[in-house]
């Protein structure tokens, strides 16, 4: 893990992290930037031109595509009418205060909203330009993972909760063989490997709050999915942990349409290239992050990404 | 083919006798017959054999109008009932009279009753309707008269016992296994002993029976047969109870 | 409650209380000391006169139904027939138990039919083990249950044996399986489920591979304290059993004879040694009784030690009295 | 047969599946209700409601009964009556005690002393009841008989019961010690589970431990405090072994206004009274008897987690969680 | 009899407690400045000049004083030697990242932290110049009173709840006549008078979450104490109800000493007049808002006000 708590700024960063494990040296190498000028640029300044949290490649191809997308729980109507586009190599961030639906709409993308009784749906959603009504529900969500606010392993070992999301229902359980190249690989992807290498048998319960939000991840892209939707995954992180994860969303994004909804604006503008800010269930604003948060169109999203309120 | 077997169930009080009986049973006629006793008491036993369940069924009371019918009581042995009472209160003999006005409650103070050690109440401790012991002392000892209400009455002979030893003003009926602990008294001047009984003085005696569903037949008649005729039976039971002979 | 014991001590008295709650504070301790003290009492009791009484040899020996106690065996039967009675009482409910609280909490539609079940558990839970014996009675003394004891020949069924009685016990022991498999399920937060619907597994696949493993404590737990319940019950014994004094095996069939057939277990022994018995065998009875007691203890030890584990995999096994 | 268990299985079929697993405990249930009503239906039908009520001696109804009387005449009042009195005794006097004992293991026990008092809680609610009764027959009978009981109150009723130690008292004292550890259990879980933010709340303001206890604590776990009444009542009523052992077994109710002297006089409540007549269960007469008393109690019980479930709806609006 | 064993001095606690008419309104007369101009002023720019979030009075005399106050959580040191005064009419405000030891910190000071098993303490802690350790637990939890993070009230009646401390802190139970117009000056003080007091025996957990935390605070002010400890209060509320403690918070300091914990810094320069800056139990720094936000010493502060993490 990283050493140093001056998360900040790189010149502190990079040299005693290229030190301990190789995730960082590899996240330093092909990412410095994630953290570094977003941490070095005060919020207010940033409106002089501040540089974007990272080097943004072009927007991929869309991924999913929200139209006037509503979700009422009974009569609460928790997100309004909602119309957005997913890109693949694209981090979208979800911004707003408490209770404005940001979870809703997220949990909507998979259909996990289904699971709560009462809660209803209009509007179309459609992933790769099929509606996902249409799609047999655990395609989807095999196609659509998430990732959630509390970290949340499954009680058994490190190896086995990777190895749960690939073992496919259908066909009878692949042997351990099978499975161990590709649970190394997302470990690794998620930055995990070298920590838990030795002990992938350990209940994952043991591992620490950062390293379980990382599992989860693992997990979540396990699949290999094409969207990834993550929400608020650091809140319940300490500092340094949410570094690296945030380090580790700068990486995923190139082979995959992240949303990540978070309280924490700062965070939404290092790790967001799009940011949309929600407020009692409407999309308020949806644009690059610059925009959202320099020159913000909308008096309410003024406010809010000032601190007036939330 | 495979070795009949005889089951058993009912009376608690044969039970200890039937298993003797079974075993010996078993040595002398190696081979020739298997055994399983349940307990469970006598109504059981007889309910058990009327509906089949057994192929006997041990009772220590005597037939009853209410029995379901096409049963067949086969008298196995005698066992006597004494009058006990605390170890602290002695009573040599009871005459019947004084038997039966102190259980149907006439008399209810031991300075009433002659030969008593004591004054003061009578505690009176009997058995449950339900019991072989209760129907014999009726039969036997009260004749016409019935036992108060006011009796405590104990589900079995052990309670009975266990409540006489640990009071002294108590008096009560058990079967002659249960004195231990307790004194018996002595009944129409006749000491309530296992010589005494099988010598045919003690009067207060009641039959042990095995009964059958019909009359017996095959193996379970050669076996109530040996039980009731073979000296070698009866000396078994002559061990704690009265033989036939 | 954890006072941070070292110096300067914390200033915490009750001078400052109102009368009533120093009464109230002075009864709680009383309550709480007197519970001890009986419980010292009675297992003190018990273990005297059952070392005082208990001879190795009853262990191993078989009882025989002579009259005068010094040779009339031992009750190796009577803790056989608690075993394997138990055993079947434990294997029956566990099954169901599980069941019922995974439908109860992970599906429980329609919604009306959940609540009757669970009621229905409640109900049960309440029913006198006297209520349930003679209802097993009445109920396995039906021609259509001859197999699980043994049908005479005029066709009556004898209805005693070791498969009803371990029926009915199944029910005593039903509740508290239900019970810690519902309270281990319901604290399993949703967002383990959720994460498990969100990697695209069914239902059912994630209650077989992330729920019940999660669980299994508790369900040990649970099973524990039903063989517990199901050891020390008596009622069920005396009546549907047959109290014979050995195990006797019904039909030629090993194995099923033995279930088939009838016995007796220390519960019942010790009644029938009771002077409330017809053997009135005072020292018997409390030697049985103290193996009795010997094997609940053991069995609340194993409780402790299921729970201990429980607690580890990090979804704690909560337990009724265990507090936290 | 594995070899499908091993296939996923399909939702639906699974759902289904547990479902009838679960409904099959209701059909015991029915099944039971159905079978004890059937053989408990002639002696109804013959006595109608006055079976309930007091008149004769119930001992010699059973007794004649038992020796093959046809006749269904029953009346089960002192029964009943020894079922409400040694159940109401035990419960009241528990419910407080384990209300007290489980505020002192959550709140003031040292944790060393917690640490000994809740394993011995569930070691006193697992005690076989027998081993109860055991030592109620040996040890407390025969002391309160020689020892309590006078020969003065010998006599004032020896018109009517023996006093020989067996009675209310003891059967109510050793029925509360076995029911007060279950309702702990359920109490102490219940204190624990109490959202702590509450209790904090409350000792934030000022408030002592006690109060705080008392007026927070204990007032949201009221739901549970009443199912545990409700579940120590439900053992209560159905203790029939440590009854029939200690209880004196005799067809009479005891009467509060006798004083003091009720506690020593004997009784028989209904479960000790099936245990000690399941033997004459071939008797018609006995056998309904028998069976009314088994539906009695059964329906009590029923009513009973009824009486309970409506007594917790007030609760749920102040935000008690049921 | 109530008010038995307080001992504010009477002073601080007559002239409000007079006739405070309808809060709502209050506030709207005479807070008009609290909102405003942090909503309008972006952060940054307040660096230049914005005019601090309320008008300051000369702080008042010293309530409690912290000296090199450690809490241990078995070996981890949660506080680390911190010390700090807190003064009357003047709000304290606690910042830092998560889990860096502020809750810990405010419990401490009324003794909650023994509650918690295995929780030590070194140092001093003064309540107006007596040790704390001195002091009966009870009465210095009543002079020391403490709102919590989640809205907690009773499951009570709304008035009951209020009424609770009043009725608890008096040695014989006063009657309802007698806590009545208690109950009513303290929903007023709190602000809540006029949306409840038609409903005063309704569930309090009937209430919204805003309202809810407001009688909570109600209830923490009912016996007057003289120090109020908050944490994060606002953190499960939605804005329009933040906006309204925030004001409560305002009025309140004019007769108290106020110790609030919260996320939000942009709340922290608007309630506080003086920030703490704390991180993993260090007190890194501890000034006037201002100098806090515009000009802190610490790098960590720089960072962290910066959003840099957390
Ligand atoms: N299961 C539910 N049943 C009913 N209403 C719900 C449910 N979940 C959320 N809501 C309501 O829907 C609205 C949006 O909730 P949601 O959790 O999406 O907000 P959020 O932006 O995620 O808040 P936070 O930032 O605190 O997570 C809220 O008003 C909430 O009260
Ligand atoms: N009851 C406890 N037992 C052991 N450690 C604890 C306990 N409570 C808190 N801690 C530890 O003490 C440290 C400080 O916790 P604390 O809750 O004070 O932080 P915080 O600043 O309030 O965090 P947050 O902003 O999330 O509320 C943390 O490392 C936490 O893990
Ligand atoms: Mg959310
Ligand atoms: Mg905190």
């Amino acid at each position: 893990m990283i050493t140093d708590d001056r998360t900040t700024d790189v010149s502190t960063t990079t040299p005693d992290a290229a030190g301990p494990p190789p995730p960082i040296r590899k996240i330093v190498v092909d990412a410095p930037p994630t953290v570094a000028p977003a941490a070095h640029t005060p919020v207010g300044h940033a409106a002089t031109g501040g540089a974007p949290a990272h080097v943004r490649g072009e927007p991929g191809p869309e991924r999913m595509a929200l139209g006037g997308l509503s979700v009422f729980y009974g009569d609460n109507e928790a997100v309004k009418s909602v119309s957005l586009s997913i890109r693949l190599g694209e981090v979208l961030a979800l911004i707003g205060p408490s209770g404005c639906g940001k979870t809703t709409l997220l949990r909507t993308l998979n259909r996990l909203t289904e699971l709560t009784p009462g809660a209803r749906r209009d509007g179309t959603i459609l992933l790769e330009g099929t509606d996902i009504d249409a799609l047999e529900v655990t395609t989807l969500r095999r196609r659509v993972s998430m990732v959630f606010q509390q970290p949340n392993p499954f009680p058994m070992s490190i190896f086995d909760n990777v190895a749960y999301a690939l073992r496919e229902q259908a066909r009878k359980r692949p042997g351990r063989a099978v499975v161990e190249p590709l649970v190394e690989d997302a470990l690794r992807r998620a930055g995990l490997w070298d920590e838990v290498k030795d002990k992938l048998d350990a209940p994952a319960l043991r591992l620490s709050g950062g390293q379980q939000q990382r599992l989860c991840i693992a997990r979540a892209i396990a699949t290999r999915p094409e969207v990834l939707l993550m929400d608020e995954p650091c809140s319940a992180l300490d500092p340094r942990s949410t570094l690296v994860i945030e380090q580790l969303i700068g990486e995923l994004r190139q082979d995959l349409a992240i949303v990540i909804v978070t309280h924490n604006m700062q965070q939404a503008r290092r790790v967001g290239d799009k940011v949309a800010f929600m407020y009692l269930g409407d999309l308020v604003e949806c644009g690059p992050a610059e925009q959202i948060f320099d020159a913000p169109q909308a008096q309410r999203t003024r406010d809010y990404v000032r601190g007036a309120f939330g | 083919q495979a070795t009949p077997v005889i089951t058993m169930s009912g009376s608690t009080s044969v039970a200890p006798l039937a298993t003797l009986l079974a075993k010996a049973y078993v040595k002398s006629h190696p081979g020739k017959v298997k055994f399983k006793l349940a307990q469970g008491g006598s109504d059981v036993g007889v309910a058990d054999v009327a509906a089949g369940r057994v192929t006997i069924g041990n009772s220590s009371r005597d037939p009853k109008s209410s029995d379901p019918s096409g049963i067949f009581f086969n008298k196995i042995a005698r066992d006597a009932i004494c009058l006990v009472t605390n170890p602290g209160n002695p009573v040599a003999n009871l005459s019947q009279e004084t038997i039966q006005s102190i259980f149907a409650g006439d008399v209810r103070d031991w300075s009433q009753v002659p030969g008593a050690g004591i004054t003061g109440t009578i505690d009176l401790v009997g058995r449950t309707a339900a019991s072989g012991t209760q129907d014999a002392f009726q039969k036997i000892f009260m004749g016409s008269k019935t036992v108060t209400s006011s009796i405590a009455a104990k589900a079995s002979n052990g309670l009975v016992q266990q409540a006489v030893q640990s009071d002294k003003n108590a008096i009560g009926y058990v079967s002659l296994d249960f004195i231990g602990g307790v004194t018996p008294a002595g009944y129409n001047g006749v000491a309530c002993n296992l010589r005494n009984a099988k010598s045919g003085e003690y009067g207060g005696v009641r039959n042990f029976w095995m009964v059958t569903r019909g009359r017996a037949t095959g193996v379970v008649q050669s076996f109530i047969a040996w039980v009731q005729n073979n000296a070698k039976a009866q000396a078994i039971v002559g061990k704690h109870w009265v033989p036939l002979k | 409650m954890a006072v941070a014991t070292r110096p300067p001590k914390r200033h915490e008295s009750i001078a400052t209380w109102r009368w009533g709650d120093r009464i109230a504070f002075a009864l709680c301790w009383a309550a709480g000391i007197g519970l001890c003290l009986i419980a010292a009492l009675i297992v003190g009791y018990m273990a005297i006169r059952g070392i005082q009484y208990l001879k190795p040899s009853l262990l191993w020996s078989h009882p025989s139904g002579e009259v005068d106690q010094s040779n009339s065996g031992g009750f190796l039967d009577p803790i056989l027939g608690t075993v394997l009675l138990t055993i079947i009482g434990i294997g029956i409910a566990t099954p169901i138990a599980v069941a019922t609280a995974v439908w109860v909490v992970e599906y429980g539609r329609p919604s009306w039919l959940a609540r009757a079940v669970e009621s229905g558990i409640e109900v049960v839970a309440g029913t006198p083990d006297i209520v349930l014996a003679i209802f097993g009675l009445a109920l396995f003394q039906q021609g259509l249950f001859g197999w699980m004891s043994f049908t005479a020949e005029g066709g009556a069924v004898f209805g005693r044996s070791f498969l009803t009685a371990g029926a009915m016990m199944s029910l005593i022991a039903l509740p508290m399986v239900y019970g810690n498999t519902r309270e281990g399920l319901q604290a399993i937060p949703r967002h383990v489920r959720e994460a498990s619907y969100g990697l695209g597994k069914t239902r059912i696949a994630t209650i077989r591979r992330v729920l019940l493993p999660a669980v299994k404590p508790n369900i040990s737990t649970g099973a524990a304290l039903g063989m517990g319940r199901i050891a020390g019950d008596t009622a069920i014994v005396v009546v549907l059993l047959g109290a014979t004094l050995r195990l006797e095996s019904e039909g030629s069939v090993p194995g099923a004879n033995v279930l088939k057939g009838t016995g007796s277990t220390l519960t019942s022994y010790v009644y029938n040694n009771s002077p409330a018995g017809e053997g009135n065998a005072a020292e018997k009875a409390y030697a049985a009784a103290f193996v009795l007691l010997l094997v609940v203890v053991a069995l609340n030890f194993a409780v402790d030690l299921l729970a201990r584990r429980g607690a580890q995999t990090g979804l704690e096994g909560t337990r009724l009295g265990a507090g936290r | 047969m594995l070899e499908r268990l091993r296939q996923p299985w399909p939702d639906r079929r699974a759902e289904l599946l547990l479902g009838a697993l679960a409904c099959a405990v209701l059909l015991i249930i029915v099944l039971m209700v159905v079978f004890v009503a059937r053989e408990a239906w002639p002696t109804f039908r013959h006595n109608g409601l006055s079976w309930l009520g007091p008149g004769g001696n119930v001992d010699s109804q059973i007794g004649t009964m038992v020796n093959g009387g046809r006749d269904f005449h029953l009346r089960a009042w002192p029964l009943v009556w020894g079922t409400v009195l040694t159940t109401g005794l035990a419960v009241a006097f528990g419910l407080a005690f384990a209300l007290l004992a489980s505020i002192f293991i959550v709140e003031f026990a040292p944790d060393r002393l917690r640490a000994i008092i809740v394993p011995v809680v569930r070691l006193l609610a697992a005690v076989p009841s027998v081993i109860f009764g055991l030592i109620g027959i040996l040890v407390l009978v025969p002391f309160v008989g020689n020892h309590i009981v006078t020969a003065g109150q010998k006599k004032s009723v020896e018109f009517v019961v023996q006093l020989s130690g067996a009675s209310l008292l003891v059967a109510t004292v050793i029925l509360t010690v076995m029911i007060v550890p279950i309702m702990i259990a359920i109490i102490v879980d219940a204190l624990y589970a109490v959202p702590r933010t509450w209790k904090e709340g409350a000792v934030a303001l000022g408030v002592n431990r006690w109060r705080a206890m008392w007026t927070v604590s204990v007032r949201a776990a009221r739901p549970a405090i009443i199912a545990a009444a409700v579940l120590a009542t439900a053992r209560a009523l159905g203790e029939a072994i440590m009854l029939s052992m200690v209880s004196g077994s005799v067809g009479f109710a005891p009467n509060p206004f006798d004083g003091p002297l009720f506690l020593l006089e004997p009784l028989r409540p209904l479960a000790a009274t099936i245990v000690e007549d399941a033997e004459s269960l071939q008797a018609p007469a006995v056998r309904s008897s028998v069976y009314a008393f088994a539906l009695l109690l059964l329906f009590s019980s029923l009513f009973l987690s009824l009486a309970g479930f409506l007594a917790k709806q007030p609760m749920k609006k102040y935000g008690a969680r049921i």
